[in-house]
């Protein structure tokens, strides 16, 4: 595929994906990484050392150990929201497009609607009632951001559709399933893949919000649970910034990976924008 | 009489959301208004209009890929818009359209060798290996090389890509090619590269040409009988061989350059140029020199004036 | 007579990833007081790369070799603030697409009341933004007289025209606009690139019909490849391909008796006769990358001979007219 | 014979001027299911609704306050006796109680939103003007270092949480440079001019966190426009005609990069009050922000459904104001 090639040929990509791939690597082995059991509690607001690199919390858990496994609940979290986003996405937006008429107007018209309520003070009131669970948040997330990726999929392929090459498919003969498997997807797919990796991005903020405001699973610590806890239970007035600083750098290369990475594939799925690039 | 439009319309509705702003209504756009004609196998029958002129929306039409308004297009005495979907098919195998800026007509994610296959796998002919054999023959034909069956389109000329795309059609063998302005946007020596490739495959595939096309040049020299179309109808139909000498419509003597037309100069954009509302009377009266009180209020017919010369003009009486 | 415009031997390249594109190549040509210069020939052949070079707008490419003189003056290697004072009030341009040549953000009197300001102080952000020496009552009657010489009308049908945006304008009324625009700034040389490109007739009638009201008036230099536009607004012409002029001439001459294979093929291609075969070349475009040996046109020409391939043809003169094609290089023109 | 309708145009053309109309349309709607959104939760969701209606303090009332409740709320009644109360309230201002301030929840949502607005507002006005001026440069010299930089540094901005930047600013700049205050919009006592510069000083940082934040997203908007704007042939003209190079891109090219920055503005106007609430709650500046993070700790209801009801209206406005601006930015579209 032209687009893989053109990941591999893009450095800033690159780096995105290295980045990426070293804290998927944590997050799967984990358990192998952590030196120390992270329930375990030691003694209390600990300074670095060796045994604790980072040194301990607030109950005298060891930090960096937190900081391991928070890596699997903040990308947990961020690709399955980002999964269930995109997917609602994408059905919508196929759908609105291909089939036009009156289902694409009350579907767009509902788009249009959720992308204008703000996101993060609607699943902060949600998260209140449902109470504290990753699953929840995971779900909420998923059902706030899917309208852009409807958007942009929608005009996509009716753009597609609207092209010269599909006019010509459609006078050889071809149907509306040929055309949406020869034609429609593979110039939309480059495109969902951008989409779902920004996405990801913006579900990882999210629920590092969410749980920097206390509203995230205590028994799933994230990195913005992390912050949440140096913020409220005195790492921060005590100058930890062992603590805090950390969680805030993992969370930060995470979503500019993703997002180098979204850039190069929109840049390379592109031809049009890409000479305006070259340019 | 390998295929007939009868009275054919296609009409647009140009919408405007009530709430926005008063003073806007709906209006109707008459790209295609009663237009009649039947093309005979094996001859090239051109349509010379210009932009607005309805065209492409007529081209449109005829294959279907838009509905009509009104009438009725036949192919071999059957109605075009009366098909069930294999009834279509079958129909699109014979009829062959080839569009202008072929850049946009070839998927730029697909290589030559996936867009020349793509028709073939459409209608199931051959097995892979007959399917290359094909491909590589009607490479051939266009003067190029199997080295670009791997290239994009991107990566062609603009010729190239014409050639291609001509290619694509003539590959399922069609009885019928409507080429809707195949060499707008090209130099002149591609024109002509590309005109006389058409012509050489129309003539050893034996195929029926709809040429259709802006320049006049063009399409009198290549064709057989010729329509000159003017916002949405045809005003003038005649034989290609003395067209220019019989030409009497004021709008085809315009284009011709043999007389000037009152000088009408819009200033903005909109009515005149492209959008032609639902008034009576002729669309060319505002421009036209002859212009009679008539032609204001009644739109004229297309009728006979001699032996195979049909004109749409108050002013030219029959012979 | 004096020449206004005199490029010598000028060599434009542009560096892309898939190698040096010589998109001039020794072009030499010269355009006189008074006189109006066609230059005809097909995408590719280096017209717009030399039109941008006179105005130092050919960036990313780089001019390698040859010169252009202005009136006397060298203006190959000048700096660009001095470049600035010269765009417009000495060379103004008419570009070729109507539709998207004027800013859709501005009307059409902001953008003509542009051309006066620059004519009159400059083109820095801080003299536009100075309202002095163009008080709004010479400006407009600057406006008419302008618009009256193209053959337009001054009245109620002005005022709605300048307070236009673009985009309401028709396509015809547009490039008024843009020759109006240039013909504010007085310029001593005229640049119309492709001045006739447009599907509708009636919009190439009246673009044909104004070019031969400035002929004569001015200097032109007219870019096309349009043989009626040629002939209708040129005194002379010069024919390029492959980033050469490969023939020149007076207009009537050169286009009634041409000498160059190419521009009897480019002449033939435009002048088609019911019943004549047509002359198609087989050969596809010419690669401004893998530029052929010797002429650029052998690979097409249908009357190369072994030499052509091997040499470049020079240019040989006569009486004000030029031809390079190795048919010519023995015989007097 | 083929199917002969008159009445059968299928196509369909929209004109642009439709877009206002439609989306106000739109916005009437948004702003319905968000009070539907609000009836709805507390009613749906898991647990008492008079809990969810009133808060987690009413769980200190005996059973007999809780059932006069529930009677006082309509709990008892049809859904649609209970919405068409719900409504009644919402436009007569009863908003409900707070339990967490002891007062009516409007009159905590005005007094909060006020300080809220006074760090939004300016920031979106200073964030435009920076990314166009350092998005037309960065455009202006592509692939150059400036650009590069300015790129890179926008990008590293956009990649980070907004309180975590907050928090790193806070730490450098309060708390071991002690230039800034710890927090708070203002320090006691001062009154007119000195009280003015007083929350300015106060301001200065968490208006700089959401200015940088606004302006990173800007920035990039600005730089692509003006990239693909530099490409057109009006601004080859623009040159053409003897413009400076400024003069062409600030006169010509940013001018028409200003319509997409406002409706990026206006499509991001609820990420960055969003942003700004989090920034809030970090420098403890006395508006939304912290009023919702007190609210969440207290499972004050009324004052979260108030709160989101109140900044989802503010998106909405900022919506219907880019909208209402943006044919005299683009003319195209009138």
């Amino acid at each position: 595929m032209r687009l893989a090639s053109h990941v591999k040929t893009n450095r800033l990509a690159m780096v995105g994906m290295i980045i990426l791939w070293v804290f998927i690597l944590g997050a799967v082995f984990a358990q192998l990484l952590m030196p120390h059991d992270p329930w375990r509690h030691f003694v209390p607001f600990m300074s670095p050392s060796v045994t604790h690199v980072l040194g301990t919390d607030d109950v005298g858990r060891d930090i960096f150990s937190e900081l391991i496994l928070g890596a699997r609940v903040s990308l947990t979290v961020g690709f399955m929201a980002g999964l269930i986003a995109v997917g609602i996405g994408v059905l919508v937006g196929l759908l609105a497009g291909f089939r036009r008429g009156y289902l694409d107007e009350i579907l767009m018209g509902l788009t249009d609607v959720v992308l204008v309520i703000p996101a993060l003070p609607l699943v902060i009131l949600v998260s209140v009632y449902l109470g504290p669970g990753i699953w929840y948040t995971i779900l909420v997330i998923g059902l706030v951001f899917w309208p852009s990726t409807a958007r942009v999929i929608r005009s996509q392929v009716l753009s597609v559709r609207q092209s010269g090459y599909v006019e010509s498919a459609r006078a050889l003969g071809a149907g509306d399933g040929w055309l949406m498997r020869r034609h429609v997807l593979p110039n939309v797919l480059p495109l969902i893949l951008a989409k779902f990796v920004l996405t990801v991005a913006a579900a990882m903020l999210m629920e590092a919000s969410l749980s920097f405001l206390g509203l995230g699973d205590p028994m799933a610590k994230s990195w913005g649970m992390m912050l949440h806890y140096a913020f409220a239970r005195g790492g921060f007035i005590r100058e930890m910034w062992w603590w805090y600083v950390p969680p805030g750098v993992c969370i930060s290369l995470c979503i500019l990976s993703l997002t180098l990475i979204s850039f190069s594939i929109e840049e390379g799925s592109d031809p049009r924008l890409r000479r305006a690039l070259d340019r | 009489m390998i295929l007939e439009v009868r009275h054919l319309s296609t009409h647009y509705l140009v919408r405007h959301n009530p709430l926005a702003r008063f003073g806007h209504r709906d209006h109707l756009i008459r790209a295609v208004d009663d237009v009649s004609f039947a093309v005979t196998a094996g001859e090239v029958f051109g349509i010379i209009g210009e932009s607005g002129s309805g065209k492409t929306t007529l081209a449109r039409t005829m294959l279907r890929l838009c509905d009509s308004t009104a009438g009725d297009v036949l192919h071999r005495g059957r109605s075009v818009f009366a098909m069930n979907s294999s009834e279509l098919k079958q129909y699109r195998h014979s009829v062959q359209p080839v569009f202008q800026d072929a850049d946009s007509t070839l998927d730029p994610r697909q290589h030559v060798g996936a867009i020349l296959e793509e028709p073939l796998l459409i209608h199931g002919i051959g097995d892979a290996a007959t399917r290359r054999q094909y491909i590589g023959g009607m490479l051939e034909q266009i003067n190029l090389s199997p080295s670009f069956l791997q290239r994009h389109p991107s990566e062609l000329s603009g010729g190239q890509r014409q050639r291609v795309a001509l290619a694509r059609s003539l590959l399922l063998n069609p009885e019928v090619l409507i080429a809707d302005e195949p060499t707008s946007g090209l130099d002149p020596l591609v024109t002509t590269q590309v005109l006389a490739l058409m012509l050489r495959l129309k003539q050893d595939h034996g195929l029926t040409l709809i040429l259709i096309s802006h320049d006049l040049e063009t399409v009198a020299y290549a064709s057989d009988r010729i329509a000159v179309m003017y916002r949405g109808r045809i005003v003038e139909l005649s034989g290609g061989e003395d067209f220019a000498q019989r030409a009497s419509h004021p709008y085809t003597r315009f284009l011709l350059g043999v007389e000037r037309r009152v000088p009408e100069i819009p200033v903005l954009e909109g009515v005149h140029e492209h959008i032609h509302g639902a008034e009576d009377g002729c669309a060319y009266a505002n421009s036209c020199p002859h212009h009679l009180h008539v032609c204001h209020s009644i739109s004229p017919e297309l009728r006979e004036t001699s032996q195979g010369h049909l004109i749409a003009c108050h002013a030219i009486a029959p012979e | 007579m004096n020449a206004v415009l005199k490029v010598t031997d000028l060599h434009v390249y542009f560096d892309t990833s898939a190698g040096t594109v010589r998109a001039n190549n020794g072009v030499s040509l010269q355009v006189r007081e008074g006189e109006s210069l066609g230059i005809m020939g097909e995408s590719g052949c280096g017209k717009t790369v030399l039109f941008l070079s006179l105005l130092h707008l050919q960036q990313p490419g780089r001019i390698v070799r040859g010169s252009v003189v202005l009136d006397g003056r060298d203006i190959t290697h000048l700096r660009e603030s001095e470049m600035e004072r010269l765009r417009g009030r000495v060379i103004a341009l008419v570009p070729q697409n109507q539709a998207t040549a004027l800013n859709p953000a501005y009307i059409i009197r902001q953008q003509l009341t542009e051309a006066l300001k620059i004519r009159h102080s400059g083109g820095s952000l801080h003299s536009l933004a100075g309202r002095q020496n163009t008080g709004s009552q010479s400006a407009e009657s600057e406006f008419r007289r302008v618009f009256e010489d193209l053959g337009f009308e001054a009245g109620p049908v002005l005022d709605r025209l300048l307070r236009s945006y673009p985009h309401q304008l028709s396509g015809g009324m547009r490039q008024r606009v843009l020759i109006a625009m240039a013909l504010l700034m007085k310029p001593r040389l005229l640049i119309a690139d492709e001045p006739t490109t447009a599907l509708d007739r009636a919009i190439k009638a009246q673009s044909l019909n104004t070019l031969q009201r400035l002929r004569g008036s001015l200097t032109m230099l007219v870019i096309s490849h349009d043989v009626e536009a040629i002939s209708a607004a040129c005194d002379r012409v010069a024919i390029m391909y492959g980033g050469r002029v490969v023939e020149s001439g007076a207009c009537p001459e050169v286009l009634s008796q041409p000498h160059h294979p190419y521009t009897r093929l480019l002449l033939a291609a435009q002048r088609r006769r019911r019943g004549e075969p047509l002359q198609a070349v087989a050969a596809e475009t010419l690669n401004l990358i893998d530029f052929p040996c010797g002429c650029p046109f052998h690979p097409a020409c249908p009357e190369a001979m072994p030499v052509c391939a091997i040499e470049t043809p020079p240019e040989r003169c006569t009486d004000g007219a030029m031809v390079a094609c190795h048919r010519f290089t023995g015989e007097a023109r | 014979m083929a199917d002969v309708s008159n009445a059968a145009p299928v196509q369909r053309h929209e004109h642009p001027t439709a877009a206002i109309g439609s989306r106000a349309v739109r916005y009437l709607a948004a702003l319905f299911v968000i009070v539907t959104l609000n009836f709805l939760l507390p009613r749906m969701m898991p647990g008492d609704p008079v809990m969810n209606i009133v808060g987690e303090e009413a769980y200190y009332g005996s059973g007999e306050v809780l059932d006069a409740l529930r009677a006082d709320l309509g709990l008892d009644e049809a859904l649609h006796v209970q919405y068409g109360r719900y409504m009644t309230g919402l436009v007569t201002g009863d908003w409900g109680y707070s339990y967490l301030y002891l007062q009516p929840v409007r009159e905590s949502i005005t007094l909060h939103l006020r300080w809220t607005l006074a760090l939004v507002l300016p920031s979106v006005v200073l964030a435009a003007l920076l990314a166009a001026l350092l998005g037309s440069i960065a455009a202006w010299k592509r692939s150059s270092r400036t650009d590069v930089g300015l790129s890179g540094a926008h990008l590293l901005i956009y990649s980070m949480p907004h309180y975590w930047l907050a928090m790193l600013l806070l730490f450098m700049f309060s708390f071991k440079l002690g230039w800034f205050p710890l927090g708070r919009a203002t320090s006691a006592g001062a009154s007119e001019l000195p009280y003015l510069i007083d929350v300015g000083w106060h301001m200065f940082l968490p208006l700089l966190v959401v200015t940088a934040f606004k302006a990173a997203y800007d920035f990039l908007i600005v730089r692509n426009s003006v990239v693909s704007i530099l490409g057109e042939d009006y601004v080859l003209m623009a040159q053409a005609k003897g413009l400076s190079g400024m003069a062409v891109l600030f006169r010509h090219a940013l001018r028409n990069a200003l319509a997409p920055l406002v409706t990026v503005t206006a499509i991001q106007f609820g990420m960055v009050l969003s942003g700004a609430l989090l920034v809030e709650v970090v420098f403890s500046w006395p508006g939304m922000g912290t009023l919702i993070y007190d609210a969440i700790g207290a499972r004050d209801y009324p004052l979260l459904q108030s709160a989101f009801l109140i900044i989802a209206i503010c998106v909405l406005i900022a919506n219907f104001i880019a909208d209402v601006l943006y044919p005299y930015l683009d003319p195209r579209t009138r």
